[in-house]
């Protein structure tokens, strides 16, 4: 009993620490981006005042019960997906509840996210949450099958779906990493990767001068604020999830911190310098090389 | 399919007719005023099926201040603050025109080293609105960095502005007789050294945005402008350049001392997005070069002004003339009338984007993808100041 | 809301709209919000300050400032002011230079689907007395007429650096908690529904728009 | 240009040719001759761009004076053709089956100077102004100081120069 309790104590801490990271994560992002710009950006410390405004801004329309509930689904999505992943392999207090869920759970929870969004938005009325609902779901079955070819691609080379177990299969060295032991894989799951961040040339979803700025663009006040904290949370999540089933876990914060950094800046480093796709471009793009990639992980895995 | 207009349907007249609005197959949504990829403050009435346009109607009118009126109640003096906020971007093309048509109607010569200085700073003023589009051209797409590089670049060009006219977007340089003021101590220098790190900036640029896949996926075959297009719909400047025609005022009617520079017409083929951009892109070499030939050629010193008549009770005769430069958008004409009163009798402008927003426009974006209509819109360079006045 | 509130709520009679459309707008009265205790509003105000959202509409020749202001130059970013492209998430609206009556109609229909608490900059001599756009039959000369204005900054085009400046009154202003703009547009409603509805002839949109 | 126009003299009656300048030139044809000799002058002269159409209120006479601006890229000769339309019926014949952005020139002068183009397409739709209800305002008699400062709550306090005696002091104190 006291174990349970512990550990759902245990995962609050880990959760907001998470939440934490994210931001900071998202102020050091922009930042990056701002020196790109050649500016000097916003302060580290910015996104926390964007939440704490934007919870602080009065609402004075509603769109019915589903246009509440949109972000909150979003919400839950990113903390579920965080709440089933191990981010410190070892640490009693960042195992969370990875031991009760699995990769499909995960997974299943990195989506519904975006479905419940699609639903929100949808009742937001605005034209362009209906075209970018449309865009950013068709964009989603794009990236997904590379996603999952990859991770069954792990789950045939780990014999396991439990991601402590797949973490456990890749410690002691880098040369047990899933990136260098399947690098189709790795190669399939990054890429689909940056289309899950939403980062250029996949930020089609919220494109500012196609659709400003898509499904959210009736979200308001606290609404937006929990779209806000759910950026934070599912980035960190995703990344979290990514460094496990990829670059083989972190056994500690730093390492933890370190990867998953390196792993964003793909994102970001790709995001400055290319201009957006357009929607039936993005999708061909990932039913091209990173669906031959993921393919190749099968049969690769299948041979081994 | 998405963002491909081909030349022979684009020729028919819109086909109001056959589609039924009220059918439920389409949707009817407005893009603008209020909306981040319309250039300025002007409105798409889009109707679209799926993400694709089945037709459009522009709405401008929402930045009318009724220019013309205003200056047939001001004297010619008077008027010079006026012209200059015509088009935000490019103020000098409207100060210069409307200082030569009242010269010639008034006959009234000017010094061979005002000339001069009009002439930098109409190359000057083209290079600064180049330097905005391409930005903007880039961050329709969705390349946002270019468009802080180039911006900030421009601002060093309005520096200059600055310290040469007192102003740093309206500059109000160029009077009926000459120019304001002659250049400052120094100031050929500065101006070649930012000349030169906007010459370095274009560079990276290419690399940027020219050798980029997904920039090409996006600009190639987007808003196809058919060579019979171009003189049905009053086509000009870098649009009709790139579509094959060797037409440019600076050459066709030359004034000011573009006679004495030497430069050649860039030509294209096939004028779409990613043609039209590569020409202006060049079209920025060009203009560097031409500065740098002016800032040679230039007399080191000479009267800069002659003074008109006392422009208080300042009549000038009757008559009418129609004077035209060429502007970083194409022909920008003033068609300006007197009746030997102290006012203006008419003044009319001709903004290369009255043909390019409106007609041109609504033609170019039947059958493209919305998420292409800002990459459309900037790649006509569309500026809707100048067609309403 | 409560249900005694429901029964004390006005409601507007729309008279420009057709009546299949009055089904579709929202026809209540807004009413003025209520703040929060002194402390919790002061935190709030700080926070509000630090983050600005501005509307991106450039309704006038203004905004061609504001592109310097948001790119490398002049970097308004490091301010906690950013552009936000739809008006339900933007707390500042930048009314850039002269507005014509055709502008003005959008304009109040922005300003009032932002959410409160919003804040209103005027840009340029236009938007105080007309500018050289005086005597023109198409531009309004004050703006405070029609919609509530925080700050004005005068100039013809005012250079990024006054726009900044202007950015550092508004911020005084929100941390001293004048905040209440909406309220009174909304104390006001009458007086400003008449001014704009003086000029905007063909108002064929809900009295207020939610 | 001069045997162009010893050409168009056989065909269509020319009232008036005035050499503005080098390679500008204005001519004034009758309003019915107008459209015919703009057909002919853009297919057979190759006065193939159109760049400007517009109109001057030619009060004192009672008439409106459309300008259109014609350009030949051969010749590089910019041409205008000034015709004059009676002031209290202003009804002209459209071009836009020559160019198609006269449609939008056309547009603009039903709405600023009431001249109507029968034919044009959306003619009658507002291109410009919104809910405009006063007499079009690029007319002569129409005052736009006075319609401004009856509608748009001018600020008090704002004092105007005549501007005769101000710059006199500024710029001329001397005295010419």
């Amino acid at each position: 009993m006291e174990n349970i309790l512990m550990t759902v104590v245990y995962a609050l801490v880990s959760l907001f620490i998470i939440t934490n990271y994210g931001l900071l994560l998202n102020g050091v992002v922009r930042k990056i981006v701002a020196r790109v710009h050649g500016r000097f950006g916003p302060p580290v410390w910015q996104p926390y005042l964007d939440i704490i405004a934007t919870y602080s801004k009065r609402t004075a329309v509603s769109h019915g019960v589903m246009f509440l509930l949109g972000p909150v689904f979003r919400l839950a999505g990113g903390i579920g997906t965080y709440l089933f992943i191990p981010a410190v392999f070892g640490s009693a207090l960042f195992s969370n509840f990875s031991f009760s869920g699995d990769l499909l759970l995960v997974m299943y929870f990195v989506f519904f996210g975006q479905l419940g969004m699609a639903l929100g938005a949808g009742e937001g009325g605005h034209p362009y949450s209906a075209i970018g609902v449309g865009r950013g779901l068709s964009q989603m079955t794009a990236f997904e099958f590379p996603f999952s070819l990859s991770v069954i691609a792990l789950a045939v080379q780990h014999h396991t779906l439990s991601i402590t177990e797949i973490v456990a299969a890749q410690q002691g060295g880098i040369a047990n990493w899933t990136l260098l032991t399947n690098p189709f894989a790795a190669a399939a799951g990054i890429i689909a990767l940056l289309g899950m961040n939403m980062h250029s040339p996949f930020d089609i979803v919220i494109a500012p001068q196609e659709i400003p700025i898509g499904p959210p663009v009736e979200m308001h006040s606290g609404l937006l604020g929990m779209l806000q904290t759910n950026r934070a949370v599912f980035t960190a999540a995703k990344l979290v999830l990514f460094m496990n089933l990829y670059l083989g876990g972190a056994a500690n914060i730093p390492a933890m911190i370190a990867k998953t950094f390196a792993l964003y800046m793909v994102s970001v480093v790709i995001g400055v310098s290319f201009p957006r796709f357009r929607t039936e471009q993005s999708i061909r793009f990932f039913l091209k090389v990173p669906l031959v990639l993921a393919i190749l992980s099968v049969i690769y895995v299948t041979l081994l | 399919m998405n963002g491909i207009t081909s030349a022979h349907h684009t020729h028919t007249p819109q086909a109001e007719s056959s589609l039924d609005f009220d059918s439920g197959k389409y949707v009817k949504i407005w893009q603008g005023p209020q909306h981040p990829g319309v250039t300025g403050n002007m409105s798409l009435e889009l109707y679209i099926s799926g993400s694709e346009v089945v037709q459009c109607k522009t709405h401008v009118g929402y930045l009318h201040r009724g220019f013309e009126k205003l200056m047939e109640r001001r004297r010619f003096i008077q008027n010079f603050p006026l012209v200059c906020r015509i088009c935000v971007p490019e103020p000098d093309t409207n100060e210069f025109l409307y200082a030569s048509a009242i010269e010639e109607l008034a006959g009234i010569e000017v010094p061979e080293r005002a000339l001069w200085l009009r002439t930098l700073n109409l190359e000057l003023s083209r290079l600064a609105s180049f330097l905005m589009w391409i930005g903007g051209q880039a961050g329709a797409f969705g390349l946002g960095t270019v468009g802080q590089w180039t911006m900030a670049h421009r601002d060093f060009i309005l520096d200059l502005f600055e310290e040469l006219t007192g102003g740093r977007v309206y500059h109000m340089y160029m009077l009926p007789g000459g120019v304001r003021a002659d250049l400052p101590h120094g100031f050929d220098k500065r101006l070649l050294h930012v000349i030169a790190d906007a010459e370095k900036l274009l560079y990276e640029i290419e690399k940027v945005v020219f050798h980029n896949a997904v920039f090409k996926k996006r600009a190639r075959g987007l808003g196809v402008i058919s060579q019979d297009m171009v003189d049905t719909y009053g086509v000009v400047g870098p649009n009709a350049r790139a579509a094959g025609f060797a037409r440019d005022v600076r050459k066709d009617s030359p004034y000011a001392k573009y006679s004495e520079l030497d430069f050649d017409i860039i030509t294209g083929t096939g004028s779409d997005a990613w043609e039209r951009a590569r020409l202006r892109y060049l079209e920025m070499h060009q203009s560097i070069a031409l500065i740098r030939q002016i800032m040679e050629r230039m007399p080191g010193t000479g009267p800069f002004y002659n003074r008109p008549p006392n422009v208080l009770h300042w009549e000038i005769p009757p008559g009418q003339t129609y004077v035209k430069a060429e502007s970083s958008r194409g022909e920008y004409g003033y068609y300006v009338v007197t009746d030997g009163s102290m006012f203006p009798r008419r003044v009319c402008v001709r903004g290369p984007s009255y043909a390019h927003a409106v007609t041109l426009l609504e033609e170019l974006i039947v059958s493209v993808d919305i998420a292409d209509i800002a990459g459309l819109m900037v790649s006509l360079h569309t500026c809707p100041p100048e067609i309403e006045r | 809301m409560k249900k005694k509130d429901r029964s004390r709520r006005e409601f507007l009679e729309n008279a420009g709209l057709s009546d299949p459309e009055k089904e579709l707008f929202c026809n209540a009265k807004p009413r003025p919000s209520k703040t929060l205790g002194k402390y919790m509003e002061g935190f709030l105000n700080w926070s509000r300050a630090n983050s600005l959202w501005i509307l991106g509409y450039g309704t006038g020749c203004g905004a061609i400032e504001l592109r310097p202001l948001m790119t490398a130059r002049y970097d308004m970013f490091r301010y906690g002011i950013a552009p936000r492209p739809t008006p339900r998430q933007s707390t500042v609206f930048i009314i850039g230079g002269y507005a014509s009556v055709k502008t003005l109609k959008r304009i109040v229909r922005s300003y009032e689907q932002m959410q409160d608490p919003k804040f209103v900059m005027g840009l340029g001599s236009c938007t105080i007395n007309g500018g050289m756009y005086w005597d023109s039959y198409n531009t309004i000369n004050r703006l405070d007429h029609y919609i509530p204005v925080d700050v004005y900054i005068t100039g013809c085009m005012p250079r990024p650096e006054s726009i900044i400046a202007g950015f550092e009154e508004l911020k005084n202003r929100i941390r001293k908690g004048y905040t209440q703009g909406a309220n009174q547009y909304i104390n006001n409603f009458d007086w400003y529904k008449r001014n704009q509805k003086q000029i905007i002839k063909d108002w064929n949109m809900p009295d207020y728009n939610w | 240009m001069k045997t162009v126009l010893k050409e168009l003299k056989k065909t269509f009656s020319i009232d008036s040719v005035l050499q503005q300048k080098d390679r500008t030139w204005f001519i004034t044809v009758q309003r019915e001759h107008a459209v015919p000799l703009l057909n002919h002058l853009q297919s057979i002269q190759g006065f193939t761009h159109l760049s400007l159409l517009t109109a001057v209120d030619r009060i004192e006479d009672n008439r409106f004076e459309l300008a259109y601006i014609l350009f030949n890229h051969y010749e590089k000769v910019t041409l205008g053709v000034n015709v004059l339309i009676d002031r209290d019926n202003p009804v002209m014949d459209s071009v836009h089956h020559l160019w198609r952005h006269a449609a939008t020139h056309q547009r603009e002068l039903n709405e600023m100077f009431g001249i109507s183009f029968p034919q044009s397409p959306r003619n009658s739709e507002s291109f410009i102004l919104e809910g405009w209800d006063s007499m079009p305002p690029m007319r002569r008699d129409f005052d736009t100081k006075e319609y401004a400062e009856d509608r748009f709550f001018p600020r008090p306090g704002r004092t105007t120069n005549d501007p005769a005696s101000f710059m006199k002091d500024k710029l001329y104190p001397e005295g010419e």
